[in-house]
């Protein structure tokens, strides 16, 4: 990859930071652009800050601890809060694995998944109830009677099931179930002998 | 001349025949059977030599060439009656390999195009991004994976007997308490309406004695020759409490 | 916040795309962007893609899976590759040639996609469903009620393509229907009409 002329250095600047997770370093911004001295690099960095407090720029970079990071203009605050506050929510891991304990193991009480799931799950039980995916089925005739929980309406729909026999079954989950490693092909040569053609 | 073949580089049965035509030039129109038959053979022969297990797929495609094969080799019968032509016994096979060939190249077209798309790098996704009240986003693999990983857990701490039952088990339960919810008692053969296929009513009635076992339903008869009713026993979730038995 | 003096929609735009970790629509642009018509959002989109394509910018949006997304320039990829220390995991050629069924044939069963291969495809359908490239889109009803399989929205996005119209048309539907070719070129992405020309 050497050989390939260079891209500007500020768009490779740019890239490396938009795809970090942390602060990056000028040490490893170096690293990555060989050629490139730290001088050089804090040199680029504060022009391209410069640059992108121009008012059509949404992103700059900043110095924090340990490094540079991107990230969003303040004025744009308000903006990238409300177009957080439609982001579409994902359930917790917590709320996920009841929702899947429920679904096949309805109709089951608190304690029942909570035995399956090794931990509590109080405000899960809660969440899902609220983002109407179970339901409350009745009250289980034993001491404490406790609650039965099962999937709702809105569960099938969101799923797009006609009723819960669409669910996969725990035979099909099996089937699918990452865990066992795939690759069926054997690993051995075969030697063919191009011989028959010759006839 | 010979060559090597690699089983791991054939996805099947009809990616090693289409990579036999191939090799060989021939017309996947025409195709000689005897001896594609023959090559064919060869292979499996070897792939058996080598104490390999032979998939059970290669065998059946094997037994369709040796079955094309015999059919071509009986004379063309005196069409008596001669309105349609006798129709090429290479026919089936050679349309399931074009249509296996065109899912084939469309692959490598994907795998083209995925070379490509990995050039382009993503935001990672950001942790620290509040949980937001937009509307629900999960999909059903997400649903199953959760279910696998929380299932694997709990047979791995072996608390709880997890029994493999199908989920058409469960469904017939809710179906029924939540039957007894507007009609409680009921009788035991009205539990069934409804269940057309032999599979619902044996589904239907495990749910029934899985409902009995938990004490959730009860069941009566007051006499020998009677008829079964069927009550709820837990509180109707609508119902005010206490109203249950 | 509709007191403020409004900062330049451009750079909103940058900064909701830079925060967002799926492809955002135009509708959820036009949302957060009030007073922003869609027809308006999509110049401004196309204007700010020509501008990202100078060669001192790192990032360009692109339209995928039915919105707009930031990914770093295909021709930076040695650098990020190398900041990154990892390749990305290539489908096997078996689960590639599954998708592919699944793609043209949707809604499909398993049966019906092992009677096209030839071969069992459990393991596969695993690495797929794990991946997210597929989703169960329900039951076929018929005898057993096999699951029924299509592709997700993160299988456009895997390719890059904005809706399944975008498949490359199978070479045989395409001598039967010349017309089915003829798309519009791609605005984001060269290199992907290059591909489903280049057959």
């Amino acid at each position: 990859m050497a050989e390939l002329p260079d891209p500007n250095p500020l768009a490779i600047l740019e890239a490396l930071l938009f795809v970090s997770e942390a602060p990056v370093t000028l040490e490893r911004f170096a690293e990555v652009l060989e050629g490139c001295s730290k001088g050089e690099i804090t040199k680029l960095l504060a022009d391209w800050q410069e640059r992108c407090r121009q008012e059509d720029r949404g992103v700059l970079p900043i110095e924090v601890a340990g490094g540079y990071r991107l990230v969003t203009k303040p004025e744009l605050a308000p903006w990238v809060q409300r177009f957080r506050g439609t982001k579409a929510a994902k359930l917790s891991k917590a709320a996920m694995e009841t929702l899947a304990i429920i679904a096949y193991k309805q109709p089951i009480t608190k304690p029942e998944i909570e035995a399956i799931r090794g931990v509590m799950t109080d405000g899960v039980l809660k969440t899902l109830v609220e983002r109407d995916l179970i339901r409350i089925l009745g009250r289980k005739p034993e001491v404490g009677r406790p609650i039965l929980y099962g999937t709702s309406r809105a569960f099938l729909e969101y799923f797009g099931f006609k009723d819960l026999s669409e669910l996969p079954t725990l035979k099909e989950i099996e089937a699918l179930a990452p865990n066992v490693a795939e690759k069926e092909a054997s690993q051995s040569e075969v030697e063919v002998d191009d011989t028959s053609n010759a006839k | 001349m010979s060559y090597r073949v690699q089983l791991e580089m054939f996805e099947g049965p009809l990616d090693l025949l289409l990579y036999l035509i191939q090799v060989n030039e021939i017309d996947i129109y025409d195709i000689p059977i005897a001896k594609i038959t023959e090559e064919y053979l060869g292979c499996l022969a070897r792939m058996q030599e080598l104490d390999l297990e032979v998939a059970g797929e290669f065998l059946v495609i094997a037994a369709t060439l040796i079955h094309i094969k015999s059919k071509m080799l009986l004379p063309a019968e005196e069409s008596e009656g001669a309105e349609a032509p006798e129709e090429d016994p290479r026919k089936e096979l050679v349309e399931r390999l074009l249509e296996y060939r065109r899912f084939k190249e469309a692959s490598m077209t994907l795998e083209h195009l995925e070379s490509h798309q990995q050039l382009h790098f993503n935001r990672p996704a950001d942790p620290g991004s509040p949980v937001a009240d937009g509307p629900l986003e999960v999909s059903l693999s997400e649903l199953i994976r959760a279910f696998s990983a929380v299932m694997e857990r709990a047979m791995k701490a072996a608390v709880f007997e997890i029994t493999p039952e199908t989920i058409n088990v469960g469904e017939r339960m809710v179906a029924v308490l939540d039957r007894l919810a507007t009609e409680n008692p009921l009788p035991f053969i009205a539990l069934f309406d409804g269940a057309r296929t032999r599979s619902l009513l044996i589904a239907t009635f495990l749910g029934l004695l899985e409902l009995l076992r938990r004490g959730l339903v009860r069941a009566r008869q007051s006499d020998p020759d009677g008829e079964i009713t069927v009550y709820r026993t837990m509180e109707a979730a609508e119902g005010n409490d206490g109203r249950a038995a």
